[in-house]
């Protein structure tokens, strides 16, 4: 039997791929600035999955740091996009 | 052969990473190319260490059977504060060089020669 | 096995958005492409059993080193070879 | 320029919520992953949110750039320092002189897997301590730099 | 067993609303569209996925009393929190910072935003 | 004594001169170089120089029309006008060998890209020179 | 001539990395005493149950000193860049 | 008379003092420009004399190892570790005391000089912790044992240089040079971690010794041992890889040059360390010998032709840097080529080698003092270019002294230093392989041309009216020159006991592994 754990992950790994493609095609760097917030916020159930799949509760830190984080870039961004940086 | 896939990776990034250092005409490209390379080498010094079946190189209630090797680990925590050290100052130099010649293209940054 | 396709999956990312990076003439772009490969490599070093670095890729590759690139975009030109 | 209120009030919000998990990362780092370049660089992340968050101008009335410098410096001495106090114990210089002495931090480790306490690993926790300010000073500044170049620019 | 089921139906439903934000980012014709499905959908599906990690740690805490448990299950909440705040603040910058690059909506015939910033 | 200094000893005593300073005699592998005696020499050149100096015309003076050059009744011209500057220098030196500059100076482009391809190459030849070479 | 010249450099470059994946194992080390050694007393020596932490701050702590050095360095030479230059000649 | 407690922990002190003063200085300047200089001036004295005991221990006691972290040095290796060296150990055999010698001396005469000579620019306090930043890395980089600790001070090296020949923003020229020098040495370095993580990877050890001690040439190694040699190559300047020299040494502050030279003296360290002590014998010598000839003659040829047309001072200097670094090339090089034959080395493999090695302290020296002469002459005309010089002998006769010392010494002219060096490679070089020694004695008749025609345009002819209320240097630049003029003078005059006491021991400690490995690991 496979973990269900590995299965939700790799369901959300294969969804992180698949925004890569708005990444890619994205006709206005708005566009790409969504994909990339989505991708964070994947990526935060990624890790928090992958770390239970792994039986390592230590691992969870890596994802609220993540969640923290990646927050600010993502307001870098919109804050260049508006003209106000 | 499957198995080797972070260390081909490691050989398709750099090999990414150096076209786009010597392709791009733009320095800023030329920066990500090198956040890029460093990332690459970083990949490598860690797939060193993976072991098979290992768990993280910490003491916790988790079962401790076969750990992974820490020191390629702490090197690359090292390697990764060198990074943003580097690229820090490298785009500091982009920017002073914006301001004085107008332009952040390689072909025109050129005069120095001779 | 599962495993073994995450991994596959985690780094033709990896290689896909290195190859954006080389791709995109608009800068932004390219330093988000740059945003999406630290995240990846982060998460490959969380596949590879190294929260530690994990945690510092994530925290200075995807959160400052982006901010930084992208406040020099800004200082600088945002097109590469001029306005499209 | 300042960015929306809705924006502000959020990092109001975070600001302190991130520091108190920057400092966790930086205490903790003997015990779960972590340590201070990554508690260090979560808090000077936090300082990246303001700067963010707030206009330049008014960024610089909170962060001054000296005193973010002298927080680098003090870091950094604070940690070769714990490597002095070795040479003046009398042992090498970066000789773990506090590991397993009863002292401050110098509870010993039971052998395998434990969730360990707080009170262990000798100099560690205070050289994460140092480095974790050194690294929030440093990360905080080159940010303030940059953006200080931006301004320049423009007047 | 209660339990394993919870887990199973919360971890499915954070993949399916998941799947359906990435299907709106990639189908949607605009940027507010997409926006609009994205930022909903994941964190909805994320914090379902949080939700079931959650349940899992109680469950063990509950069957085998190990206080480990209650620390994963503590952590992933304060991730699903922390996720909730930064993401709505997240997307409100984005959509706002592409507002004033001058991206309009193109089907909006009210625009508040416009008419109230100068 | 150190080791290395005895094996160097025993391998070239027969060669070391008894005579001259040990301190300032450096052994090279096919002879002996000594700086001493060619400062004595130049001293003693130098001392003959002056010799010959102080023997010279005595009614010289400095300063009055005896020490103005003479060019045939034309003015003398200004003092800055004669200094041959440095890029005058070594003209026929660079005519001669105009080929080679004239292939070695655009070398140097000041292209960032080309420094980079340079190392990237040159690490390439050595890598295969240095792996069929094993 | 540029253009080909480039092409084989990368071909040779490519070929030579290549023998990293082609003679080291990923996932099994060939050797590993060190790292054992690590494992095995990081924790009754260091006295931390991080072994990363511990090398990185104890076995290696000199290494993290240079590092630590190499951030400053960054910030003091991104603030010579960003100096202001008021009451100073320069070149 | 001095203490034990420093003799004992003169490695880790070496570099805790400028450090700590580096840390601090950006502190001391806002007090007052003259405490600063004070400090700054300490701080090094402080440091170069602790590296000098070092260096005098070495030489008179043997290798000296430093163990950080570890109570003994015994405990560097225990038992459990199959003989593996688990901690960074510092390790001074007489080849890196000699490089300590070389920064020690440079480095203070420096520092002299920079306090005037910079004194009226901005950005101080971040000049001078790049300073003891830059010293920092050089003193660690020549004397580390752990082959990543030498990545790591390779870093700071690179930052710190980096920083400071930008140091004069105001045209956008210098960040140029900066930007190039700092692009290039990023990927050098980067190169270089690659090689660290192959031999980690193979042999699970990151001490130089142990992986000397392992080492079996296969592909991987060949691998590495190229992309380190062709780094450093590129560091130390050797053509074809030699265009950021130039730019580099040109843009930045002039004392900042000298110290440069003593950097890319730091690489070529590394470079030697890593054929002779990491490989040695289990390299194919001929192979990589002639690579390294090969260089060091394009270095030579190349360097001092492209000299002689520049008409920028500094420029022309910095292409004989790149042409000097050539002959240590060429001296080390040979050397190497004969590495697998006892009885080519005795008879004048060690000579060379010696020859070479007494090439990098004399070039240091001499070179440094030519760089700081026309930082001097530029403080004083304001400008490089060399057109526009003339009659300066009139005014600066301290600088002209100087300058006819340092440019005598670089031509091989016999009384000075660099006869000395150049005769022990062309006699060494001449048995080797005749040709080689031709091409030598030619460039350096060549290099004599060039510094005639600079010393002609500087100082020569009548004294020009625009030059006409130039006054001689101030007295501690002077004093920084002095030092080295001095070295310079003593190395030609006595060149026997130098070679004999500094140089014979660096050259046999750099070839003989087997003592390198067993300071480490034990009678292994």
């Amino acid at each position: 039997m496979i973990d269900p754990w590995y299965i939700a992950v790799c369901i959300l790994v294969i969804l992180v791929c698949l925004s890569l493609i708005r990444l890619f095609l994205g006709p206005t760097a708005a566009d790409r600035a969504v994909a990339i917030d989505t991708v964070n916020t994947l990526s935060v159930a990624v890790l928090i999955l992958l770390g239970v799949a792994y039986q390592q509760i230590i691992f969870i830190d890596v994802a609220i740091v993540y969640a923290l984080l990646s927050f600010v870039s993502t307001l870098y961004i919109a804050k260049y996009l508006g003209g106000e940086l | 052969m499957f198995w080797n896939l972070p260390l081909i990776a490691v050989v398709v990034l750099t090999i990414i990473a150096l076209a786009i250092i010597v392709f791009k005409k733009n320095l800023i490209k030329v920066f990500l190319g090198i956040v890029i390379l460093e990332s690459a080498v970083n990949l490598f010094l860690i797939s060193l260490g993976y072991r098979e079946g290992g768990i993280a190189p910490i003491y916790t209630n988790a079962p401790s059977t076969a750990m992974v090797l820490p020191t390629p680990q702490a090197l690359t925590l090292t390697s990764i504060v060198i990074g943003v050290a580097t690229s820090a100052l490298l785009l500091s130099f982009a920017i002073i060089i914006w301001k004085k010649y107008g332009t952040i293209d390689i072909d025109r940054i050129r005069r120095l020669k001779e | 096995m599962i495993d073994l396709v995450i991994h596959a999956l985690v780094i033709a990312g990896l290689v896909a958005s290195a190859l954006m990076v080389f791709h995109f003439r608009d800068l932004l772009a390219a330093a988000l492409a740059a945003g999406f490969f630290s995240f990846l490599i982060s998460l490959e070093f969380y596949i590879l059993q190294a929260p530690d670095v994990a945690i510092s890729q994530a925290a200075i590759g995807a959160g400052l080193t982006t901010a930084i690139f992208i406040i020099a975009i800004r200082a600088t030109t945002r097109y590469e070879g001029g306005q499209p | 320029m300042r960015m929306s209120k809705i924006v502000r009030t959020g990092a109001n919000l975070l600001y302190p919520f991130i520091l108190i998990f920057g400092l966790y990362v930086i205490m903790h780092g003997h015990l779960t992953p972590g340590g201070g370049f990554q508690g260090g660089a979560v808090v000077a992340t936090a300082a990246a949110l303001v700067i963010v968050a707030y206009s330049y101008d008014e960024v610089t009335g909170m962060l001054k750039k000296t005193a973010m410098k002298a927080r680098e410096s003090i870091g950094l001495l604070l940690f070769i320092g714990a490597g002095i106090a070795a040479l003046a114990v009398g042992a090498p210089f970066f000789y773990n002189f506090l590991a397993n002495s009863g002292l401050l931090f110098g509870m010993s480790v039971p052998a395998g897997p434990n969730p360990g306490d707080l009170n262990t690993a000798g100099v560690i926790p205070i050289m994460n301590i140092a480095v974790g300010i050194e690294v929030w000073g440093g990360l905080a500044v080159i940010l303030l730099y940059m953006l200080s170049g931006i301004r320049k620019e423009e007047s | 067993m209660i339990a394993d089921v919870l887990i199973l139906a919360c971890l499915a439903v954070g993949i399916f609303f998941n799947a359906l934000g990435i299907a709106g980012l990639l189908r949607f014709p605009d940027v507010y569209t997409r926006m609009h499905a994205t930022t909903k959908m994941t964190t909805f599906g994320s914090m379902f996925t949080a939700l079931s990690v959650i349940i899992y740690g109680v469950a063990l805490f509950l069957s085998s009393g190990d206080g480990q448990y209650v620390t994963l299950s503590v952590h992933t909440l304060i991730a699903a929190i922390s996720l909730a705040f930064t993401n709505a603040v997240g997307s409100h910058a984005i959509a706002r910072g592409a507002h004033k690059a001058g991206i309009k909506p193109a089907p909006a015939i009210v625009d508040r935003l416009e008419e109230f910033t100068p | 004594m150190p080791w290395w200094t005895r094996a160097r000893i025993s391998a070239r005593s027969s060669e070391v001169h008894e005579t001259m300073d040990l301190t300032s005699t450096l052994l090279t592998g096919a002879g002996s170089w000594n700086p001493l005696p060619w400062v004595l020499g130049m001293v003693v050149a130098a001392i003959i120089a002056w010799l010959i100096y102080s023997m010279g015309e005595k009614g010289y003076k400095a300063g009055t029309a005896q020490a103005e050059p003479f060019i045939s009744g034309n003015p003398e011209p200004e003092k800055g006008m004669v200094h041959v500057r440095a890029g005058n220098l070594y003209w026929g030196y660079l005519e001669a060998l105009k080929g080679y500059y004239d292939r070695l100076v655009p070398l140097h482009t000041g292209d960032l890209h080309d420094y980079v391809l340079w190392y990237l190459g040159i690490t390439a030849l050595f890598l295969v020179l240095v792996v069929i070479s094993a | 001539m540029r253009k080909i010249l480039t092409t084989i450099i990368f071909v040779v470059l490519a070929t030579g990395l290549c023998a990293i994946p082609a003679f080291l194992a990923f996932g099994e080390p060939a050797a590993s005493e060190m790292d054992q050694y690590f494992i095995g007393h990081g924790q009754s020596e260091a006295a931390a149950n991080n072994i990363v932490t511990s090398i990185v701050f104890d076995y290696r702590g000199f290494d993290t000193l240079g590092e630590s050095v190499v951030l400053f360095t960054a910030v003091v030479g991104v603030g010579l860049m960003f100096r202001s230059m008021k009451g100073g000649k320069e070149q | 008379m001095i203490p034990s407690f420093i003799v004992e922990n003169s490695p880790a002190l070496m570099v805790i003092v400028p450090l700590v003063a580096a840390f601090i200085t950006p502190f001391i300047g806002r007090i007052s420009s003259g405490i600063r200089s004070l400090w700054v001036g300490g701080a090094m004295a402080v440091t170069s004399a602790i590296t000098l005991i070092l260096a005098f221990d070495v030489y008179s006691a043997g290798t000296r190892l430093y163990v950080f972290g570890a109570r003994a040095a015994s405990a560097a290796i225990p038992p459990d570790s199959g003989g593996i060296p688990i901690r960074i150990i510092f390790e001074v055999d007489p080849m890196s005391a000699l490089m300590l010698v070389i920064t020690a001396v440079s480095g203070f005469a420096i520092v002299l000089y920079s306090l005037s000579s910079e004194r009226s620019h901005t950005g101080l306090e971040s000049y001078y912790t790049l300073y003891l930043l830059m010293i920092t890395g050089i003193l660690g980089m020549v004397s580390t044992g752990d082959i990543f600790n030498f990545f790591v001070f390779l870093e700071i090296l690179s930052l710190a240089s980096a920083g400071l020949i930008a140091y004069r923003i105001d045209g956008g020229v210098a960040v140029e040079a900066a930007l190039k020098y700092f692009v290039l040495s990023t990927i050098g370095a980067l190169a270089i971690l690659v090689a660290i993580g192959i031999y980690y990877g193979e042999y699970n050890a990151l001490n130089m010794a142990m992986i000397a001690a392992r080492m079996q040439f296969s592909l991987l190694d060949q691998v590495a041992l190229v992309l380190i040699i062709a780094a450093l190559a590129m560091k130390c300047g050797a053509v074809p890889m030699h265009f950021w020299t130039p730019d580099a040494y040109s843009m930045a502050p002039s004392s900042i040059t000298a110290l440069l030279v003593v950097a890319s003296q730091a690489s070529l360290y590394g470079l030697f360390r890593t054929v002779f002590s990491l490989y040695n014998v289990t390299l194919n010598a001929v192979t990589v010998g002639w690579l390294i000839i090969i260089l060091g003659v394009l270095s030579m040829v190349v360097g001092v032709t492209m000299a002689i047309p520049q008409k920028n001072v500094k420029r022309l200097m910095a292409y004989h840097a790149v042409s000097q670094t050539g002959y240590m090339l060429l001296g080390v090089g040979v050397g190497l080529a004969v590495l697998g034959n006892q009885s080519l080395l005795d008879a004048f493999g060690y000579m060379a080698m010696e020859g070479g090695i007494f090439h990098i302290i004399n070039h240091a020296m001499y070179k440094g003092l030519l760089f700081l002469t026309a930082g001097a002459i530029f403080l004083r005309i304001g400008t490089y270019n060399l057109n526009r010089m003339g009659g300066l002998g009139h005014s600066m006769k301290w600088t002209m002294v100087f300058f006819v010392i340092g440019a005598l010494a670089i031509a091989g002219i016999p009384p000075f230093n660099g006869f000395a060096s150049k005769l022990m490679i062309y006699e060494s070089v001449f048995v080797f392989n005749p040709l080689l020694a031709v091409i030598a004695m030619v460039v350096s008749i060549l290099t004599l041309a060039s510094f005639v025609k600079v010393f002609h345009s500087i100082f020569m002819g009548p004294k020009l009216p625009e030059f006409a209320d130039v006054k001689e240097a101030p007295m501690p630049m002077l004093l920084g020159m002095g030092i080295l003029a001095l070295v310079v003078v003593l190395f030609g005059l006595f060149p026997g006991i130098v070679v004999e006491s500094l140089i014979t021991p660096a050259a046999h400690a750099l070839v003989d592994q087997g003592a390198y490995i067993s300071a480490v690991l034990g009678g292994a």
